[in-house]
């Protein structure tokens, strides 16, 4: 059953160095304070999983966090470049982050397989790209009925996931809605889950557009209001906008982004 | 009214897109001008967002492509794999509209790194998201992106995405297509562009029909509408 | 755009002899107007696609218009033997069916396929059973990466699906909720599709655990208020058990099934 | 509280289900003793159904497997292919509870057909529905099927699904699990029921061991509650 734990206890409890670590969350509900907590923790050596690696995954292979992103979209939407992830790759600071890259439905279609408890997934991609050539995840596979080529991608199966939600009940059942992204996909293909929610309340009243986690498949809940913020919780708050836009510059000079860490985190980098 | 080259193409592009037609918005200038068209000419397009919303209706221009205008306006929301697998792969999307960092000679986008090393870049782009399969599974593509030497390049530094279906590249010059070979050629020169400058900005010996075709400029109607969507168009994707 | 048609000028349109013909709905929302409307015109040497074929295919086929059956259960749900079905597989009357049959998760990943634009499916299963052996839509594969032998079933791609659901709008959106079954996949693997509906709205406000199909997927709706019934309409109204009871005495008797198409469809058998 | 044979293997088959215990419910007498157990000695027991209701709660028995009750009561409500890849597939089902028609000496079962030609049977039965998948992926199963030669048998006439962890069967006359070898081997007997009876019903020289257990006869609570799920029972599956 779900364990309901203070932040600090669950990432503690959850993630360790050289994990392979998922947070989802497609530019909504991104799991901000749960990465915070992650710095906070100096966690080291983590394969970083993620579709939009955007400013949360800045932040976390900024301070040292990652030894290898997993992702198909890094940027910091609707700004422009993650400078932390850039001087990462194009001048290994503070250290050299390896990189496995893929299209959105190469990564959506592999936490699929993952959750469904297969060991690919097929799809129509990747054909006559440069992506083929960087990973050993992706191959070619036949259709048994027509001989048709098409383009098998591997399970993904993360040790943690973590996504952020709109609520849960005290059992550690889940409820998010709005865009809901990837995230039950990404938590069922995990081996084990922590969920942040912004309430936890008595009773999980049926919501148009929700998905619904049973709290069987929760390994644990934390609760962290405005626990997705700078980005935004539908019905809750709005995308802070200024943030992603001031941290355009914060992360282009490396004291900057030491300072601000230190400053809003408590963490040294 | 005068325009800038950013808004022409941002024009152009918004007239590209028929109404009534299904529309993967790929990240980047194409949300502005799929909401553009919306507003103009196209009142029934639709707009399919690889957040998984489908027919969103936002009545602003939406921060990133998963806002949350999008969710609460969209006629259905679905998960990402889902539309990814149901929606785009099955080609039920008439026009994949994408942005780019470079696109080549043959039609070949790239948005995952500049310069020859892969693992020692000269410069880190964010990579594939949706582009490839936006560019294979769409009944059409449109490319939009700012011309230069190094953004109109011989071949791309990296194959990112590959348009399997008829191409149509807009940029702040002018409008290309392939021809019957797969080059990239122009075929439509924007108010007050020179051939000279096209071929100036391009990275190859670049084909030029006899008499370019010249894009109509902006109407009143266009860049009024295009300007009111401006207050939050900075922020936009 | 959605053609808003009455039913029989539906039926005509979308549906001919020698159609590969798939009515959806799991127990729920079974399109038993537009399976009576079938009847009524004759169709024959249909195609008949469906998981579970239960009383809307005992009448489909009883009355002759099937020449194959495509399913995993056919049975009458809570009452018994579906024996029509019976009467033909066994005795050949009206005629011989041929069957193609699968298990339910083959059935729903052949329709995902479909719905995918995919030639076939990856699953585990189907190993060690004798199904394997009856049809050529079921394959075994193998994992590109690990190696591992997985099944593949081949894409469902019906001319044509035929589903009930609670609401459409006037310009053909369709909305459904409760149980929604593997309607929407059949529907999106389908080359046509008919959806008839309780109701036609000016607005279809959201609902908690609805499938909305956008009216551009949807090439006919019909307006057919009790048009599942015997099955159920959430929120509309219950399955009427009676008749599902008193459907094992009708069929168990050729004479009596005869009667009742006669009586009420107002069609020869 | 006197109480038939087919209620002995009703509350037989609910006491196998252990509280907590994540149980996939499929078609026929299973749901009944899946809602049994809930209202016994197992209120956290999580029913799974095939038609995408996760933690169904039903406060009457459903009429079916799709009954709308499921989804009122449901914690979650999904579709059915992903009901069966990312739930069932998945093996997050502790424990797959199956009827059939005939099960063989080494475990095999059959819901297709009865009689030797698959083209022209004897018997048409309704066929797969979920189990080969049911059997396949949970951690374990269990199987109830009122016992006779017919049904009991040296080898099926079609194989429909393999069990492929640790297998309980339960029938009118007692329960039987394999042995190291794999052969269905019985284990209790219910009470009443002779050694000799059981063998009569066995289409195979049934493995019995020296002293068979005795299954505990219905209490008093087990049987009120399940007449009280009576009224609806006989249309339940």
């Amino acid at each position: 059953m779900t364990a309901l734990l203070p932040l600090p206890d669950a990432v503690a409890d959850l993630i360790g160095d050289g994990d392979t670590v998922a947070l989802e969350g497609f530019t909504h509900l991104i799991p901000f304070a749960a990465g915070h907590e992650i710095i906070r923790q100096r966690r080291r050596e983590l394969t970083l999983v993620r579709m939009t690696p955007d400013v949360v995954y800045d932040q976390l292979i900024g301070a040292g966090c990652a030894r290898k992103l997993v992702f198909s979209w890094g940027g910091n939407p609707g700004v422009g470049s993650l400078h932390r992830f850039r001087d990462a790759v194009e001048n290994g600071w503070p250290s050299n982050v390896e990189l496995e890259e893929h299209s959105h439905a190469g990564m959506a279609n592999r936490y699929a397989a993952g959750a469904s408890g297969l060991p690919f997934a097929v799809l129509r991609g990747y054909t006559g790209t440069d992506l083929m050539r960087r990973t050993a995840n992706v191959a070619p596979i036949e259709c048994p009925f027509t001989g048709q080529e098409l383009t098998a991608v591997a399970a993904l199966r993360p040790d943690v996931t973590v996504v952020h939600a709109q609520r849960a009940d005290r059992s550690g059942n889940v409820q998010l809605w709005g865009i809901t992204g990837v995230q039950k996909e990404a938590v069922l293909a995990a081996r084990r889950c922590l969920v942040t929610v912004e309430e936890i309340v008595d009773e999980l009243t049926p919501r148009p557009g929700a998905v619904v986690l049973p709290s069987w498949v929760v390994t644990a809940v934390a609760h962290c209001p405005r626990g997705a913020h700078p980005s935004y919780a539908h019905g809750y708050y709005e995308r802070d906008n200024d943030f992603y836009l001031a941290w355009d510059a914060i992360s282009r000079d490396r004291e900057a982004f030491a300072g601000w860490i230190r400053e809003h985190l408590g963490a040294a980098v | 009214m005068n325009h800038t080259t950013e808004e022409m193409m941002t024009v152009a592009a918004a007239r590209a897109l028929r109404d009534g037609a299904r529309c993967f918005v790929g990240i980047g200038l194409p949300s502005t001008a799929a909401n553009l068209a919306r507003r103009t000419h196209a009142p029934n397009l639709v707009l399919i967002y690889e957040s998984g919303t489908i027919g969103a209706k936002p009545d602003h221009l939406p921060l990133s492509i998963g806002d949350g205008v999008l969710a609460e306006t969209a006629d259905a929301v679905v998960g990402v794999p889902e539309i990814f697998n149901y929606w785009l792969q099955a080609g039920r999307v008439d026009i994949g509209f994408l942005g780019a960092a470079q696109i080549d000679r043959l039609g070949n986008i790239n948005t995952t790194v500049i310069g020859d090393d892969y693992r020692a870049p000269a410069v880190r782009l964010p990579g594939a998201g949706g582009a490839p399969e936006i560019a294979a599974s769409s009944k059409e593509a449109i490319v939009v992106l700012r011309q230069s030497p190094r953004s109109f390049v011989e071949r791309v530094d990296f194959i990112t995405s590959v348009c399997s279906g008829p191409t149509t590249v807009i940029t702040d010059l002018g409008v290309y297509s392939p021809d019957g070979d797969g080059e990239l050629a122009l075929t439509h020169l924007h108010p007050g562009v020179t051939e000279q400058r096209a071929r100036e900005a391009c990275g190859w010996d670049l084909r030029v029909p006899r008499a370019p075709k010249r894009t109509a400029p902006p109407s009143e109607g266009e860049l009024a509408a295009l300007r009111a969507l401006a207050p939050r168009r900075k922020a936009a994707t």
